[in-house]
């Protein structure tokens, strides 16, 4: 398959300080794909989502998107071309409703596009119902629907979603994976980063391994899964299976 | 404190022990005051610093205690030293008659309110309230202190005594930070909820956080009247409060060669450019936004983790 | 009663011109989390920077004109002012610990404040009484001057505007947004340097009519006046609900009422202390202020 | 052997920084004139000058540094409030000290080494009172003053005063000085429909009040007490200044003595500029009582010194007018005026002490 | 008796019922687990259990004593400590000092030590200091100890936050969902420090999304949603609940 490369990291360094996170990493995401990245706790994916968002500078290396070099632009131009992220841990305007930030995922546009709000709010029911509710009330749950609901709102070519399973019920798991594969199916590129590994793996297309700063295995969804080194490490099956 | 510390400390103690004799009667007063002043900040640190409460007020304790003195001594007669007591134990009353109701109060809000404490203290002291406080002008011409037939009339004398609170100051505060209710400070301070939900009532260590403050910021002030023989308001009003919580953020709050060092900056070193008279506080202003943006944690900020060394060996 | 109204009067002018000012730190300490101690310094110098503009055209100039130019003038340099306040003062430590960035604002107050003693020397300096409107009415034994009258009224228009801009458009929540958490705001794509800037632009200039209106309506200005303003001012701010910009307002003209009847009905020798005991008690019972919404924590 | 060292404690920078460095000014000019013919007692004079800011603990600061740098006799300070913080040291160090500051308090403490050059406020008060009952006959009459030393205590001596001769003082309060706004306080002192309103603070505040009384449509006369009396005060009131009334010492030039003329012009000739004011010249007629002193006992022993001001100075030809001291150090008479300001904006004498 | 019992405790936010009467009970000794929706309440039962949050209605009585209302630290020196969905550790101290706070109740240094040092201090100090070092052991962070507790991985501060709560020596130990974040072999490591926590004699409460780790270590489940109780017993019974299948597990997908 030859498909056309949307984003492109390479030897990419990020430090805090001294400490260097992300330790020259280099990656592929191509148009309509899911990629996830898979790693344990600190491996630097946050660090990786963070930067590609330009939150953070990186030491050095690069980070193209449709050739256009990320790592020189300010956060606010990035998300106009078309890149959105639900951050790790919501980060939802905690004193404004939910309406005010949805309506703000949706500031680059000209005018919030009302085809995009009822999906949001078919996606999420729940948000339709607090809509009035200051985001800073809401369960874990809601705050995390919100997230994903606000970075939709600029209608991404690229989404990137960083931990969006984290602290939801098994019944909300299960529908933000299918939302996923909804957006997906709705021609958006998702760059996803997850600890709930087999459920990330059964919807993407490829996946990345991260460990300590520094990619340690690739392939197809397929290739990962079977790889004893995956299952020990990260779907928690003893070595004997 | 490891042998390290212990080194500096003494290289300073004797520093301050032997500098009298090379400087003039002008600088061992100024001396005099930054010792004063670095009792009052190292007491500010514990309210602002330790426990993290953004306490702009804390000039009204400093004046207390010296007003304590001065009352006493000149209105009822006492002797300095009787004085001494009450000029610890009024501050420690009022620090927690005042903090009570508004220690609850989030960060800036606490900050206005404690000024606003502040400017009532000063004005109440320039309407000479009961007719003790000599109204605008203060009280002059307060009597040394005595102790055993030696009076502390000379600058020098006076010198060390405040040298010797010093001391004391740093040895209570040493103590109170490698106790329990020392760390329950910076607990609270850090995170009050996960500090209450582990145990820590953060009410009572707020207040005596307040109260340990106003009770040495009292005995500065007894030094403080004796320095100059006389207390007016303007020594107590908000503008000097601002002062010593500026020192505590400069020179780095919770660490005591910090605030040592920051009151040696906000107060001795414009004391140095006195010639340049207005426009040095200018410079000083310029001096001020650059060492925050050079060292935002103060110029020797705390550093965490010191603990018993057996707890690292296996 | 007509004392009553006179002070009522008295109280609604002063507050005004509190209530502008207390505009500049409620926004800066809305998207910042800052008070901006150096606003008062700021808010001085306006007078200072309007006194020198109408000097300088006195005279080939009508009077209308002039006083228009002087305030266009004095609101744009003041702006520039703010601007560069933010840049110099507070961008390098956005990161840094929020107290950090408070002794930075007081080191900006001292600049500032001993600057202006620099150049324009520490007696007080004073408007001349030819351009500003002299016209003053009585209506039952109720003195009201043109220039209380237009204080009050273009304080009131400026103030509408402002809570309008924040709270009808894009960028007025935009603003909001960036007060709560900047790293967000820029993931919606929204400049926050810009927000942060457009801020400070308001206030001051908002701060610049504060420091004419205090210039042409009480004529004397000093060097170090910005210190008693910017408390006052800064209190209103806190009084109403910091953040909050109709807490502002309301904050500056109860401030300026309760002044007025302080003094004129219970004592004048404490009506500063009893301001302060004002705050206290509304610190007690009210923790964030009148309109400040109370949003609780959650864990 | 060696100089005879003079201190001047004086605000030479803040708000008070003119008058301070036009006073020490002053003195170098007239230790120079002396030593120019020869010195003292065959010693030269050395001036030794410290900076008080006008604030209460410099000024302690400064008397300990002057008193550790051996003076025999300090001119300062400008303000009661300095020279006052300063007395007790001077007096423990047996050191002389000449003010002109004009609280009563400075001669309370009962202190042999200082000594008032100026009128004190007492003086201030008892004309300020003769001039309200026995000239103007004014029936209800509101005082206000600010929060200084000199103020509040100028203040309260009028009162004092007044009552004494019967006068009937209506009101009296106090204002914040700076706080530009007072028009609450006026608002209410016209529901005691006043006569007058005498202010005793600084013409900073005065002139505001001035034009906010005539804002608020108040018929009162406005007096003020000696710190009113500024350029600067009739550029803040305006129009409202005419018709202000100000009470004080007269103005350096209006001095009728020839001394006064002499030292005037090389002040002019020196400097290229005029004294800051008559205080300047109250400070120098300090100095030149002690330095004829000194001459007249022969003596550096200050109680000496002091004795002879006290008790054997009698009208001493001063530039500023004659000078004795009572016991307590107080200057004995006065030279006050009272002015009107006419529609020309300029000073006309209404009233004089006989 | 119980050790915990909630009797119709209900608690409102504005209009919203955040908790609707609800009681529930739990014995000595056993891992109680609290699952349900996101936003059903969860969080709030927690936050009204250790005095975070006053309870409009209902009592709350542990070991017997009535402790509805007081406020949190009185609760925690009873016997009840937590940690929070969102970790809340003191990021700028050592790990050491983290877990150190834990020990403030039960050091038995009085408010003038912090001023003066007395014998007594020195025996105080140094036997708190070493139950630091017990915890840091059992949880395998000796290493870490003079290290800044928020510069960690998410994973050790989970941690260290249960080794700060443990260091208070509780009876009742309240996790609010220990396993998010962490990936499926720390799960595995976690389930055995619970089981070990337990062990020691430590009854504890949790609310958790993991089905794994509920199903394996919970011995009785209440499930919540809108506040109300909705189902209850113990895990095998609940997993088949059709209610809870509804309302919170979602219909089981045909796994490999
Ligand atoms: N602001 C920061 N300052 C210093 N170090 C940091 C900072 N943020 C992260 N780190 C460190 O960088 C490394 C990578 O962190 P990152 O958050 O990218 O990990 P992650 O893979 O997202 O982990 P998790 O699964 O826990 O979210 C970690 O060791 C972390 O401690
Ligand atoms: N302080 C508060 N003010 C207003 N509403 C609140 C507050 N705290 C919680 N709520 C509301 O109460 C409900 C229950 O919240 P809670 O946090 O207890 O849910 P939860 O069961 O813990 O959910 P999750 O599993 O997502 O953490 C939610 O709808 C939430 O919006
Ligand atoms: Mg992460
Ligand atoms: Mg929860």
């Amino acid at each position: 398959m030859n498909k056309e490369k949307l984003l492109v990291v390479e030897n990419l360094v990020v430090a805090y300080g001294s400490i260097e996170a992300v330790k020259g990493i280099s990656f592929v995401v191509h148009k309509g794909e899911l990629v996830t990245i898979l790693g344990a706790n600190g491996a630097g994916k946050t660090t990786t989502m963070r930067t590609i968002s330009g939150l953070i500078k990186p030491k050095s290396g690069s980070i193209r998107y449709k050739n256009i070099e990320l790592t020189s632009l300010p956060a606010h131009k990035i998300v106009g071309l078309g890149i959105s992220q639900a951050p790790e841990g919501r980060r939802v305007f905690g004193t404004l409703t939910v309406e005010e930030n949805l309506m703000l995922g949706a500031y680059t546009k000209p005018k919030v596009n009302t085809e995009i709000l009822d999906w949001i709010y078919q996606l999420f029911p729940r948000l339709k119902e607090r809509r009035t509710q200051l985001a800073g009330t809401l369960s874990g749950g809601e705050q995390q629907m919100l997230a994903i609901g606000r970075a939709l709102m600029s209608d991404p070519e690229m989404l990137l979603l960083d931990e969006p399973s984290l602290g939801l019920a098994p019944v909300l798991v299960k529908m933000i994976f299918e939302t996923i594969k909804q957006i997906k199916e709705n021609g958006v590129t998702v760059l996803l980063v997850e600890q709930n590994a087999k459920a990330a793996l059964k919807l993407a297309d490829r996946g990345y391994v991260l460990e300590v700063g520094k990619i340690v295995m690739e392939g197809t969804s397929q290739e990962l899964m079977s790889s004893p080194k995956i299952q020990e490490a990260y779907l928690g099956k003893k070595k004997s299976n | 404190m490891n042998t390290k510390n212990i080194l500096s400390y003494g290289v300073f103690f004797a520093i301050l022990i032997i500098l009298p004799f090379f400087l003039n009667s002008d600088w061992v007063s100024v001396m005099t005051t930054f010792l004063i002043y670095s009792v009052v900040s190292l007491s500010q640190d514990i309210v602002l610093g330790r426990a993290g409460m953004f306490d702009m007020g804390h000039a009204i304790f400093f004046g207390l205690g010296a007003y304590s003195t001065a009352i006493l001594n000149m209105v009822y007669g006492w002797p300095i030293l009787a004085t001494v007591p009450i000029a610890i134990i009024l501050p420690i009353i009022a620090s927690i008659l005042l903090a009570a109701p508004i220690i609850h109060l989030r960060g800036d809000y606490l900050l206005v309110t404690t000024i606003g404490f502040n400017i009532v203290f000063t004005q109440a002291l320039k309407n000479n309230v009961f007719g003790i406080t000599g109204g605008p002008n203060g009280i002059f011409g307060v009597e040394p202190l005595k102790i055993l037939g030696f009076t502390f009339s000379s600058q020098l004398s006076i010198y060390y005594l405040a040298f010797f609170i010093l001391l004391l100051t740093l040895v209570v505060i040493h103590n109170l930070e490698t106790s329990k209710p020392g760390r329950a400070l910076h607990y609270l301070n850090l995170d009050s909820l996960a500090s209450e939900c582990i145990g820590i009532n953060t009410r009572f260590y707020r207040l005596y956080a307040f109260g340990l403050s106003a009770a040495l910021a009292g005995l500065a002030g007894v030094v403080f009247t004796l320095q100059f023989s006389a207390v007016s308001p303007d020594a107590f009003n908000f503008i000097q409060s601002v002062l010593f919580f500026t020192i505590v953020l400069v020179g780095g709050p919770s660490s005591i060669p910090g605030v040592l060092l920051g009151t040696f900056f906000m107060f001795v070193v414009p004391e140095m450019f006195r010639q340049f008279a207005e426009a040095r506080y200018l410079v000083f202003g310029v001096a001020m936004i650059l060492i925050m943006i050079w060292r935002p944690k103060g110029i020797w900020p705390v550093k965490f983790g010191r603990i018993p060394n057996y707890l690292t060996k296996e | 009663m007509e004392i009553f109204f006179q002070q009522l009067v008295n109280g609604l002018t002063i507050g005004s011109i509190y209530a502008l000012v207390a505009l500049g730190y409620t926004m800066v300490y809305g998207v910042l989390k800052l008070i901006n101690f150096a606003h008062g310094d700021l808010v001085a110098l306006s007078a200072y920077i309007g006194l020198v503009i109408i000097m300088q055209l006195m005279g080939a100039l009508s009077p209308t004109v002039l006083i228009i130019i002087t305030f266009i003038a004095t609101m744009i340099i003041t702006a520039i002012g703010g601007v560069i306040l933010e840049r110099a003062a507070y961008r390098p430590l956005r990161k840094a610990p929020r107290l950090s960035a408070v002794v930075s604002a007081l080191g900006a107050s001292l600049i500032i404040e001993n600057g202006i003693m620099l150049i324009w020397g520490p007696m007080p300096k004073i408007f001349p009484a030819s351009v500003i409107p002299n016209a003053n009415y009585s209506l039952h034994g109720v003195y009201i001057s043109l220039m209380q009258v237009l204080v009050l009224i273009i304080s009131l228009i400026l103030m509408v505007a402002l809570y309008l801009f924040v709270n009808r458009t894009k960028l007025g929540t935009a603003m909001r947004a960036c007060a709560i958490d900047q790293d967000a705001a820029r993931l919606m794509g929204i400049n926050v340097d810009k927000v942060i800037v457009t801020t400070f632009v308001i206030g001051s200039a908002l701060g610049a009519v504060g420091g004419l209106f205090i210039g042409m309506y009480y004529r004397g200005i000093y060097f170090n006046m910005g210190w008693i303003y910017g408390l006052n001012a800064f209190v209103a701010a806190i009084i109403g609900g910091i953040g909050n910009i109709p807490g502002a307002m309301l904050g500056g003209m109860l401030l300026g009422i309760f002044n007025a009847f302080i003094a004129g009905y219970v004592s004048s020798s404490w009506s500063l202390a009893l301001t302060y005991v004002l705050l206290i008690v509304i610190m007690i019972f009210r923790p964030t202020g009148i309109l400040g919404e109370r949003v609780a924590e959650k864990v | 052997s060696g100089y005879i060292k003079i201190g001047v404690q004086a605000p030479i920078t803040g708000k008070f920084a003119s008058e301070g460095q036009s006073i020490d000014k002053a003195v170098r000019l007239v230790a120079k004139q002396v030593n120019e013919k020869g010195g003292i007692l065959g010693r030269k004079i050395k001036v030794i000058t410290c900076d008080d800011e006008g604030k209460a603990v410099k000024a302690a600061i400064c008397a300990r540094k002057l008193v550790d740098a051996g003076v025999i006799a300090v001119i300062g300070s400008y303000t009661s409030t300095c020279a006052e913080a300063a007395e007790p040291i001077y007096y423990r160090a047996g050191v002389l000290q000449t003010s002109d500051g004009t609280s009563d308090t400075l001669v309370k403490h009962g202190y042999w080494t200082f000594f008032r050059n100026s009128s004190p406020n007492s003086a201030e008060a008892q004309f300020t009172a003769e001039f309200f009952l026995k000239k103007q006959h004014y029936k209800r009459i509101a005082v206000i003053s600010d929060y200084s030393t000199f103020s509040t205590n100028l203040a309260q001596a009028v009162i004092r005063d007044l009552k004494k001769m019967g006068g009937n003082v209506v009101y009296y309060g106090k204002i914040v000085s700076g706080s530009q706004n007072f028009t609450p306080i006026l608002t209410k002192i016209k529901t005691y429909h006043p006569d007058v309103i005498y202010f005793s603070g600084y013409y900073t505040d005065g002139g505001l009040i001035r034009a906010q009384m005539v804002q608020l449509g108040m018929k009162a006369d406005f007096v003020g007490g000696d710190s009113n009396d500024n350029p600067e005060f009739i550029k803040l009131a305006g129009k409202a200044a005419v018709g202000a009334y100000l009470i004080d010492v007269p103005l350096p030039n209006m001095l009728p003595y020839p001394a006064a003329k002499k030292f005037l012009k090389a002040f002019r000739e020196t400097y290229h500029e005029n004294p800051a004011s008559i205080w300047t010249l109250f400070n120098v007629d300090g100095l030149r009582v002690i330095l004829y002193a000194i001459q007249q006992t022969k003596s550096l022993n200050t109680r000496k010194i002091a004795h002879y001001l006290h008790y054997e100075l009698k009208d001493f030809p001063g530039i500023t007018g004659p000078i004795s001291f009572a016991p307590n150090g107080e200057r004995v008479g006065s030279a006050y005026m009272a002015y009107r300001i006419g529609p020309d904006l300029k000073y006309h004498i209404v009233y004089k002490e006989k | 008796m119980a050790l915990l019992e909630l009797d119709n405790v209900t608690k409102i936010f504005g209009g919203l019922v955040a908790v609707d009467s609800l009681s529930i009970s739990i014995e000595k000794g056993m891992i109680y687990g609290i699952i349900g929706p996101n936003g059903a309440g969860k969080t709030t039962v927690f936050n009204c259990i250790t005095g975070v949050y006053k309870p409009e209605k209902g009592k709350i009585i542990f070991k017997g004593k009535d402790i509805t209302g007081l406020s949190p630290h009185r609760i925690a020196n009873m016997g009840i400590t937590r940690t929070f969905q969102t970790i809340r550790l003191f990021n700028e101290m050592s790990v050491a000092e983290n877990i150190m706070s834990g020990r403030h109740f039960k050091s038995r240094q009085k408010w003038w030590h912090g001023i003066m040092h007395t014998p007594f201090y020195y025996k105080d100090e140094k036997e708190n200091w070493l139950k630091v070092k017990e915890y840091m052991d059992l949880f395998g962070l000796t290493h870490l100890a003079k290290m800044t507790a928020g510069s960690q991985p998410y994973g050790i501060q989970r941690k260290i936050e249960m080794a700060r709560a443990l260091a208070t020596e509780p009876e009742l130990l309240i996790l609010d969902e220990p396993a998010a974040g962490l990936n499926d072999k720390e799960r595995l490591e976690l389930v055995d420090t619970i089981k070990k926590i337990r062990d020691m004699g430590v009854t504890i409460l949790l609310i958790e999304h993991n089905m794994d780790l509920v199903m394996n270590i919970t011995e009785y489940i209440s499930v919540l949603n809108f506040g109300k109780k909705i189902a209850e017993g113990k895990p095998e019974e609940i997993q088949n609940n059709p209610v809870v299948i509804e309302a919170y597990l979602g219909k089981e997908e045909e796994d490999e």
